[in-house]
């Protein structure tokens, strides 16, 4: 894991291929979300976390794991900011550090149910595993 | 072997900018401060449709690396037809040298009108990096007026 | 007609009805899938990381697949189509990503995009027609309220997938329509059903079913229909799911086309 | 041998900041033909040009190079100069070394490096440059109005009034505009129709201004002081000197279910209608789209209650050509199209409308006659939410990037209104910045918050869910207090960004009026000159060049209008003398120039020419100075080099050319 504050904030804009300094903070990706009540850092927050440089915060945040990636914030940003990439950015940065999945193999088992679709569990795999 | 050291080539490149539209664009890109390499240089012609191929092809022959012709955007010609003969003309001067081997990157032809100073930057900056990439136009050059 | 057919991890498994109906009514309606050989999963969400190469490359192998026979390459189910079409435009359009997996592929003749990816409500609508379905519909489903569930992954985004308008969709109405039944139409049939987050987040989930079953409920619809495995399964966990049940497009598509009882036999 | 001076400016610190200007007059030096060289603070103060004067007489300079900002902005300066000291205008060229050079480029010697090229390029040229003499055109003293709205109406009045006919073409049935079909105006909350009537009256009544309603602009011709122009006159159907505007007609029209079009939908009208009560001209129009008589060909009630007997079925379209010497654009503004953000729900709720809609539903004449009601059920909204920036400050391809100005401060008036009427209604505003400059603007808004309680979030809307009980359920967020909210209205008010008028497309394209990407009409210069188009002889005025309220674009009505008397007060013009020139021994009589010429300039003669000492009658082309422009096509076309452009001759422009790649 990247140690500087900084070059992790490059890193993650780097991955999600987002400019944050294009945000106007009208607030219409944390208007569209359906997660946001189990957010701890809301969509439009998201922006000035990378421009301040407070990774540490952002890839600590649930909101990470809270993300439906339902892209309601991709289409409907005025500004083609689409925060949605830019969590799924830091999401990234954090499940490719090893030991860091968010979906640890052995509780699986339990979250099974014999009607779950493959799809579900291949997606979820792909989001919170490496 | 290190390839920093080496020093960048720098382009010689040729715009040729209609007075009505893309040359205000340029002036715009200038007013607002939107940096483009100095490799650019722009010669002012009352409209696209005034560039003779012919003059596209003594840049080559003189040396230049890259040649941009910009007018307005079709539809919106000071003279109504304008930038169409020019584009008609261009596209079949361009298929030409790339078959003699003046690669489609060295040669451009973009619609950029008065208001367009962010796209004025925008095309010179890729124009410029496209030709930095082909390097240096060895193909039309008269060798006699190498120094 | 035939297409390269990519059916998709949960189509072979859970959601072999979904399958098995678009089968027998593309049958019925005249064209033919032809399922694309060796075909391996899509990965059910399309890596959005600008750097992600190899995440692609399972999609970019059928669509190349597709590309050599020829053929467009129809999908069905909605995380599938999302991944494919959002695959091939990268392809299409990020110089990056398409030289980087065409240098891994190794590919006599690089894929540049070429294929075109339909969904097979796409090809209802603009390849077969919803006017030429109805003079086929043997058993229409008069009298029957249906509301169609679009979810997310089908519409998002729009101007990419250019799959239907994203905020006021109207493919799956027009479907409903043809098919001899009445559309429902309620405001939450392109919001998400939670996706995923059902495996660890239960609640979430489930709030956000319920308001989609709910809307749909109190608009009148007696039923809903869509194209989404993952969509169905947790629609289907909500309590209004016991007087509102969810189905997949295909069954009623099989059903008025009058080959539904052969699907069911075949089993 | 030309005797050249380079004068390089330094232009404060704007130039020499990144150019040594000393070096680059240093290099001109050095060039072929350069006898003098100098530089100065700024050549184009007094003090510069006497410079320049001085130099010309005392070292008898043949041309001269100025090597200072854009030609767009002093070449005209400068020409004058050399006209007062002697030479002719045309031996002066301009090296644009500070839009192109100093001003995008941040180090030095990069800067002069550039500077140097591109002022040997225009030594090179100058080289060539020929005295060239303008000739003289006339000035049409009669000008037309494209749109008739109030910037159409304040510009034509303000022409007239300075003693000059002018014609205003309207495309609806009235003038009147946009205005018209607003309730109040802001900030003072006006009755719109009471301050825009009496214009109207006073258009129609003025004995210089002739209005052409139901018409349209089909063909331009020509250029300043001397357009062409053909108006469509649709066919109206009722004969505009025998209807009596008594209104029998519309009431008994049996058809009544058209759209009306003023009422933006809201309600229907009839086939043959008059948009508004106070229309001017008050005569109605048969809608032949919707009218029973020409869809069937029975019917003809409106013929035979018509007591003036002016209903004619059989009217045609009518075309009137007319000579202008100046044109005024004003053809306004529309809201956009809401398909793509169906998020609030616009096609699926009638309760959610635009802010256009709202001003038909608050106005007296209204559909609702006034009264503020629900589309859907007719009942009396409790609770109403009001969104701002639906579609402007959008960059994506769903809306428009720049902010449509008038939004914030309708949405505070409407607001005012409805808790002023009605004050049992809610009223939510959700925002995203609240932007009023304007005089008393923001005490306006201000007082929407304080006096009449309008409660103001900054935030935006995510969705707008109808629910089954005709309620409207918002989802939006309070950015303030970092919540989601969910807010229950009645009706839901969009303010909608405004776009140009869909005809102001093939108007910019008839007069050859550059247009931006947004569909505004670019003006000559963004701070200098606002209300002309870069087209010499056309003008702009209202929204066609940019968002702006009624005060803004009454400023600039007048503003054009004194531009356009200002050209047509004029008796001559000087063209330009950059023309084409056909070399008669060069010529070959192919007639491609003519062919290609947007102008018709291009004739072909008899003539004797002596070729090396034959004499022979050939074919050969003709240039009119007058009618050419000046733009090259014929230069380029000619197969064997007879045509050539003076001011950018092929020598001149080839110079250049090796002067850049040297």
């Amino acid at each position: 894991m990247l140690n500087n504050a900084a070059d992790q904030a490059k890193r993650i804009k780097e991955i999600s291929g987002v400019d944050p300094l294009k945000c106007m903070k009208c607030g219409k990706c944390s208007a569209s979300c359906p997660s946001f009540n189990e957010m701890d850092i809301k969509p439009h927050q998201f922006v000035s976390y990378i421009l301040n440089e407070e990774t540490e915060a952002l890839v600590n945040s649930e909101s990470l794991w809270k993300c439906l990636s339902c892209f309601a914030c991709v289409e409907r940003c005025p500004r083609d900011v689409k925060p949605g990439k830019l969590i799924d950015g830091a999401r990234q940065y954090v499940v490719r550090q090893r030991g860091q999945d968010y979906l640890k193999a052995d509780e699986i088992p339990a979250l099974l149910d014999p009607e779950l679709p493959q799809q579900l569990l291949v997606s979820a795999f792909r989001r919170y595993r490496r | 072997m290190s390839i920093e050291a080496k020093e960048e080539f720098r382009p010689n490149i040729v715009a040729f900018c209609c007075n009505w539209c893309s040359y205000a664009g340029a002036d715009l890109a200038g007013s607002s401060r939107l940096a483009y390499p100095a490799d650019v240089k722009i010669i002012r012609v009352p409209c696209s449709c005034r560039v003779n191929p012919m003059f596209i092809l003594r840049a080559f022959e003189k040396g230049a690396d890259g040649v941009i012709m910009c007018g307005c955007h079709p539809g919106d010609c000071h003279y109504s037809t304008g930038n169409y003969y020019a584009r008609r003309r261009m596209t079949l001067l361009f298929s030409m040298l790339d078959y003699i081997g003046v690669e489609q990157g060295r040669t451009r032809v973009e619609w950029v009108s008065a208001a367009e100073g962010v796209k004025f930057s925008a095309t010179m900056n890729e124009f410029v990096r496209k030709v930095r990439s082909l390097g240096k136009n060895v193909r039309l050059e008269d060798l006699r007026c190498r120094n | 007609m035939k297409y390269s057919y990519y059916p998709g991890c949960t189509l072979k498994t859970k959601a072999k009805d979904l399958d098995a109906y678009a089968r027998s009514s593309a049958k019925a309606l005249g064209f033919e899938l032809e399922e694309i050989e060796n075909w391996q999963c899509c990965g059910g969400v399309y890596p959005l990381g600008t750097d992600e190469i190899a995440s692609k490359l399972s999609s970019v192998r059928a669509l190349n697949e597709a590309k050599e026979k020829g053929q467009d390459m129809v999908t069905l189910c909605s995380a599938c189509h999302h991944v494919m079409k959002r695959v091939n435009d990268d392809m299409q359009h990020v110089e990056d990503i398409r030289n980087r997996a065409n240098n891994y592929m190794k590919l006599n003749e690089p894929y540049t995009g070429e294929t075109t990816v339909l969904h097979f409500l796409e090809v209802l609508k603009s390849r077969i027609g919803f006017d030429k379905l109805k003079e086929k519909v043997v058993n229409p489903l008069k009298g029957r309220k249906i509301g169609a569930y679009y979810g997310c992954l089908l519409l998002r985004p729009g101007n990419l997938l250019q799959f239907d308008n994203a905020e006021n969709p109207s493919v799956i109405e027009d479907f409903i329509r043809a098919i001899g039944a009445e559309p429902v139409i309620y405001p939450y049939r392109n919001e998400c059903c939670g996706g995923y987050i059902s495996l660890k987040e239960e609640k979430m989930a489930e709030s956000m079913v319920n308001t989609i079953m709910t809307s749909a409920s109190g608009f009148g619809a007696e039923m809903l229909i869509t194209a989404c495995p993952l969509c169905l399964y947790n629609l289907n966990k909500s309590d209004v799911a016991t007087h509102l049940p969810v189905l997949y497009f295909t069954e009623l598509l099989a059903e008025a086309l009058g080959v539904k009882e052969e699907v069911q036999h075949a089993e | 041998m030309q005797r050249i001076g380079v004068f390089v400016c330094h232009c404060g610190s704007n130039i020499a900041a990144t150019v040594d200007v000393k070096k680059v007059a240093e290099a001109a030096m050095m060039e072929p033909g350069v006898v003098h060289s100098d530089d100065y603070q700024y050549m184009c103060s007094e003090a510069g040009q006497a410079r320049i004067i001085a130099a010309i007489q005392e070292k008898g300079l043949t041309g001269i190079v100025v090597c200072a900002c854009s030609p767009r902005m002093h070449e005209t300066t400068f020409r004058k100069a050399a006209e007062r000291a002697g030479l002719n205008p045309y031996m002066v060229e301009i090296a644009n070394i500070r839009e192109h050079c100093s001003w995008i480029h941040k180090d030095l010697e990069e800067g002069t490096k550039k500077a140097v090229i591109l002022t040997r390029a225009a030594i090179a040229k100058v080289n060539l440059n020929t005295p060239l003499k303008s000739g003289e055109s006339r000035v049409t003293k009669r000008a037309l109005v494209i749109g008739g709205g109030i910037a159409g109406i304040q510009t034509a009045l303000d022409i007239a009034d300075a003693g000059y006919e002018v014609d205003i073409v309207e495309k609806t049935p009235s003038i009147g505009g946009r205005m018209s079909q607003v309730d109040k105006t802001f900030p003072t909350l006006d009755c719109s129709a009471c301050i825009l009537t009496p214009k109207m009256v006073e258009a129609a009544a003025h004995d210089k201004i002739t209005i052409y309603t139901y018409s349209e602009v089909e063909k331009v011709g020509g250029f300043v002081g001397d357009f062409t122009v053909d108006i469509r006159k649709k066919a109206r159907s009722i004969d505009m000197d025998k209807c009596t505007g008594c209104g029998v007609c519309q009431e008994k029209c049996p058809y009544k279910k058209t759209p009306s079009e003023f009422n933006r939908g809201l309600n229907n009208r009839s086939a043959v209608y008059t948009p508004f009560a106070q229309a001017i001209p008050n005569v109605p129009v048969i809608d032949r789209e919707h009218c029973i008589k020409f869809k069937t060909g029975k019917c003809g009630v409106c013929a035979k209650v018509c007591q003036a007997g002016a209903v004619d079925y059989e009217q045609q379209d009518e075309i009137v050509t007319e000579k202008y010497g100046a044109v005024v654009v004003a053809t306004g503004f529309d809201t956009i199209k809401l398909d793509d953000f169906d998020e609030y729900a616009y096609s699926q709720s009638p309760d959610v409308i635009t802010s256009l809609e709202l001003e038909r539903i608050m106005n007296a004449a209204g559909p609702t006659k006034g009264h503020l009601e629900r589309i859907s059920d007719g009942k009396a909204p409790k609770n109403m939410v009001f969104i701002q920036c639906v579609g402007s400050r959008d960059i994506t391809c769903r809306g428009k990037s720049y902010c449509s100005k008038i939004c914030c401060m309708y949405t505070a008036k409407h607001a005012m209104l409805i808790r002023d009427k009605y004050p049992g209604v809610n009223v939510t505003v959700f925002y995203i910045d609240v932007r009023t400059p304007g005089k008393n603007f923001d005490e306006f808004y201000r007082r929407a918050v304080e006096e009449y309680g309008v409660n103001y979030i900054k935030g935006q809307v995510g969705k707008v869910a109808p629910q089954p009980d005709g309620q409207l359920l918002v989802q939006g967020v309070d950015l303030l207090d970092n919540k989601q909210i969910l807010v229950e209205a009645d009706m839901v008010v969009l303010a909608t960004a405004i776009e140009p008028d869909s005809s102001v497309r093939s108007i910019a394209t008839m007069l050859t009026a550059s247009i931006d990407t947004n569909n505004f009409l670019t003006e000559a210069h963004p701070k200098l000159r606002p209300v002309e188009s870069p087209t010499a002889g056309v003008f702009l005025s209202g929204v066609c060049q940019g968002p702006k309220d009624i005060p803004e674009t009454v400023a600039q009505a007048g503003a054009a209008a004194i531009k356009a008397v200002g050209l047509l007060a004029k008796d001559k013009l000087l063209t330009n003398p950059c023309t084409a020139k056909a070399d008669e021994l060069l010529c070959n009589g192919c007639s491609n120039c003519a062919d290609v010429c947007p102008y018709g300039a291009i004739t072909y003669e008899e003539k004797e020419v002596n070729d090396h000492g034959i004499r022979e009658m050939r074919r050969v082309a003709s240039v009119n100075n007058a009618l050419c422009q000046g733009c090259g096509a014929c230069t380029v076309t000619c197969p064997c080099g007879a045509m050539d452009l003076q001011g950018f001759s092929n020598r001149q422009l080839i110079a250049e050319v090796d002067a850049i790649c040297r």
